[in-house]
């Protein structure tokens, strides 16, 4: 494998990996409902797809803007749409990448995965949970680790995006067995143990939409 | 799901128009976003207290808007933090000059969108101080995890820091009164039944014929063990026994006592509560000095109660007895 | 059965030892037989203001009792009407020299009981005028049948009388008040779940999920008819036809408007109820001057709401808006 | 048959009718309740029942009294313990009796029916139900003629009680196909139809229980 380190990301490609996103919440926001609905308050789907959907809406009209613009749009629609504690995490993740991405209206790879270790970096930030505390962190942290090592040694982005969701995936897997210490979850103490973080989960839906979208069709059967 | 609604996606916004065509001269709403504030503001001078959350806990928060308790509410989707942009909308409404309090209760959701607001609000020159509840001792409290949910001290901290707002304290002052109040104030939860989210149409967790979950908080979670129904006084006695190891509440004191219904629970039940704590007060020489009995703090359609404990000096009885005006709270 | 009771059989003298603990500025209750009295009863020189009935409908009528509203309450068995000597009782305990109104739901039962307390007091020289409160349009009403059921009535008539015997009216007046808020007064009421009598330990009649019962009272009786379950604005559409029919009310009158929690009905329902209520009565010319929007009939944990508007002069707003202090109703 | 016109019903023997007919209202209990959840409010069986345990704790202390004493006790008692619409027409069937009774320490069996028909004279009076309303009266009135005729046609009390409790059956069942027009199952409309009156059900009991107590064992088998 060798890295496309030529690729330009653009909104064009950028808005594809956030639609397919977008449909993905929606076609299992009673499945991340359902996770909530076991440590938490039964309405992170429904809290999800209010917010994408909203983005998704909007879409179109942010497709032309600079990158740091694009961003920053699905940001404050996700901020001022969302609500609860996902709203402010996922829109504080694409604010940090519009800020990373600024001046610019395309991103190599590296540029890509910089962009989305400084957002989620933002969300560690904003919700100050560490590794193990079973949130989306414990899918974002080691999907964005991955990415990064893989590019590093030269793999192609769908390749290191591949890696990314799979590390994402596992990251997520690891969260049933955790006790929550951030979040909802959290108030359950010992009895949170057991059950899958549905931030985790929507969390790893980013990494795979984005994995699927960068990836050519025929690559894309993970 | 059995719900006298039109369409769980909009239970929020029909329930406010409701709220204003009910409480013209209390309040009035606005729409998208969506906020209420009292009718006569904002009040030049007057620190603004502001309060919101997920909705399904009505009375809380727009019942309690009014002279006297709060300026604003900005009521989120059922059990959904509100957003920055409903805060930073209702705080420029209220806003008189003299600072605005936001009290907020300790969820992440609630905490991420209120701090967020807050900036907001500090950009464009309005002085904001948070009052953090954080009252549920069935959660473990530590340094490490997200600490305790805010329920029933929320009421409390509403009425006594907007009777300080509204007596012409400073923001810091209302902000310290409220510390108080939260260092002060205990709460535990108790539920028969789940709750129902319109959005989810089936009951979040599902409870046998035999069993209560002891511990739960306001947003139909479950709670912090599952066991045994019991009787009503041997479930207050578990309540109580937690709060009052807690604080500790000192023999002498006095307090300010609430019997909440979760929403489901006929007040009749509650009065059967509210008579075996009195007992239990009287066997630690605690003196019950007011009280609040009925749905304050609900979680839509659950049955079960919670008691909250507030130890109340001179000056939290004062504002506590201050006048108030709002739909929920009123003498 | 999940209640938070502590024995069937002593539910109501449990929660008044509740009342009598929470509100000791307002009431007094007394066992054995059975009542609750205003804390400065008797008041001499003033008409008292009596009801009662089966429990299971708090915060009627314990809730009621204070200055400007009740003299005396006389709370039944779940569901049951009070005995002769509760009333009796009563009745000595709050005559002040002006006689006694009782303030009766048209049910068998509570006629028969109030009718033989009429007797016993009226033997012991207390002059005692009886209203006869029967409002629910669900009911047929025929000289040849028990008539209709009183239900939201029941509150306003208990207000305004209250008002008008603590501003000084004569027994006969305070009567002729009530009569005409009961001839101006109309409810309607429906049922999403039935209730569960203590004493029974199973719901007195089961609905589907997708069913509910049109037309039902405050006992867990059955209901006029079993219908599919509809929207809150068809369900409000259906209640408020009939009770608009009925009177009629006229166009350009004045309502208080009453939507009424069965009890377990979330107050985040009961407001997009009067929303649609108030659309309504714009549509009529209709003005809905005064509102209360919450429990305040119920019939122990059933869902369902109930709407009562009755049709105001000048005289009953008047009397509506004087100064009144209960547990549930206080301005 | 030949009437015996000489028996002396006394306090020692109605106590027995009463705490007989106190047995079978705890025995049924349930079942009176439940008939009326149909139709009313599903507290018939616990009506009576806390009445007539109140009536049969209190007993052995009316037993000396005379009639007219006795019969007023039971109906104070049921006056001020059931509630309901059957506190006030029970209570006013015994105090009635005991009216009749005046003056008197034993009944012959006529004039126990006569009181009996006073009695349930006064429950007419008290709700104004007549026949056909589907209440009590339904069943009290063609038992309270059946055990006149009898009684006219030289019947023994026992198989005039007997006569009596049939037709109080059948009064009862009648009700089954009745609309109510008074009481509560009124609000019912035709929705009152198809249910037997617990009311009616009641007052058969009491008859019932009477026949039973006033035939020699071997005969108490209907
Ligand atoms: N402090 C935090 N840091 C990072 N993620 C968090 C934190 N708190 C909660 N989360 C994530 O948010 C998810 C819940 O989101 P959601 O249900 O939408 O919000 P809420 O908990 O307010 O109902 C959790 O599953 C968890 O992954
Ligand atoms: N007006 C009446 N006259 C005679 N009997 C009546 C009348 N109204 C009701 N009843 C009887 O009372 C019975 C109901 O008694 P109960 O359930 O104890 O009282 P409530 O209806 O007050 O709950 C009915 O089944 C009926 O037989
Ligand atoms: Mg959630
Ligand atoms: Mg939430
Ligand atoms: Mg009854
Ligand atoms: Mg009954």
């Amino acid at each position: 494998m060798t890295s496309d380190t030529t690729l330009n990301i653009d909104t064009a490609i950028l808005t594809d990996w956030i639609n397919r996103y977008a449909n993905q919440i929606s076609d299992n926001k009673a499945y991340l409902t359902e996770l909530d609905a076991e440590i938490g308050d039964a309405d992170h789907g429904i809290n999800m797809q209010h917010g994408f959907e909203a983005v998704q809406q909007r879409l179109p009209g942010f497709a032309g803007e600079p990158l740091s613009v694009f961003f920053k749009n699905i940001g404050m629609t996700l901020l001022s749409k969302v609500g609860g504690a996902s709203g402010p995490l996922y829109g504080t993740l694409f604010l940090r990448m519009g800020m990373a991405s600024a001046g610019k209206s395309t991103l190599t790879p590296i540029e890509f995965a910089e962009a989305l270790a400084v957002g989620v970096e933002g969300i560690r930030q904003r919700g100050s949970a560490r590794p193990g505390d079973k949130t989306m962190v414990d899918a974002l942290t080691p999907a964005v680790l991955a990415l990064h090592h893989a590019l590093e040694h030269g793999a192609t982005l769908c390749a290191a995006l591949q890696a990314a969701a799979a590390a994402g995936e596992a990251g997520m897997k690891a969260t049933i067995s955790m006790q929550a210490y951030k979040g909802r979850a959290s108030y359950l103490g010992p009895r949170s143990i057991g059950h899958q973080d549905p931030g985790a989960t929507s969390a790893y839906l980013l990494i795979k939409s984005a994995a699927e979208t960068f990836c050519p069709a025929e690559q894309a059967t993970r | 799901m059995k719900k006298l609604i039109n369409n769980p996606s909009i239970v929020v916004e029909e329930a406010m128009l409701g709220m204003a065509r009910a409480h013209p001269h209390l309040l009035r709403a606005y729409f998208d976003p969506n906020y209420i504030v009292r009718a006569d503001a904002p009040r030049p001078g007057k620190v603004g207290v502001l309060s919101g959350g997920g909705s399904g806990h009505e009375p809380m928060h727009g019942g309690f808007v009014g002279a006297g308790m709060l300026d604003a509410a900005c009521p989120g989707r059922i059990f959904t933090s509100p957003t920055p942009d409903q805060i930073e909308a209702a705080s420029h409404a209220i806003h008189g000059g003299a600072g605005i309090l936001f009290i907020v209760k300790n969820y992440t959701g609630d905490i991420l969108n209120f701090d967020i607001a807050a900036e907001l609000c500090q950009a464009s020159g309005i002085d904001v101080a948070t009052l953090l509840i954080h009252d549920d001792v069935a959660v473990q409290d530590s340094l490490y995890t997200a600490g305790r949910r805010g329920v029933g001290v929320t009421v409390f901290a509403e009425k006594i820091c907007g009777a300080a707002a509204e007596a012409g304290a400073p923001l810091e002052r209302v902000a310290a009164i409220g510390r108080k109040v939260g260092q002060q104030g205990r709460s535990m939860g108790m539920a028969l039944t789940s709750c129902i989210v319109p959005a989810v149409g089936r009951p979040t967790f599902v409870l046998q014929e035999d069993e209560m979950e002891i511990g739960v908080g306001i947003h139909g979670e479950p709670g912090r063990e599952r066991v045994a129904l019991q009787t009503a006084d041997e479930i207050t006695d578990i309540l109580v026994a937690t709060i009052f190891d807690d604080l500790p509440f000192r023999r002498g004191s006095r307090v300010i006592a609430m019997v909440n219904g979760m929403g489901g629970t006929p007040l009749i039940e509650l009065y059967i509560i509210f008579r075996r704590l009195a007992r239990l007060c009287d066997d630690r020489n605690i003196t019950i000095s007011r009280n609040l009995i009925g749905n304050y703090v609900t979680s839509l359609e659950m049955a079960g109660c919670s008691i909250t404990l507030l130890e109340a000096d001179d000056e939290l009885l004062h504002l506590w007895d201050a006048p108030v005006h709002t739909a929920a709270l009123h003498w």
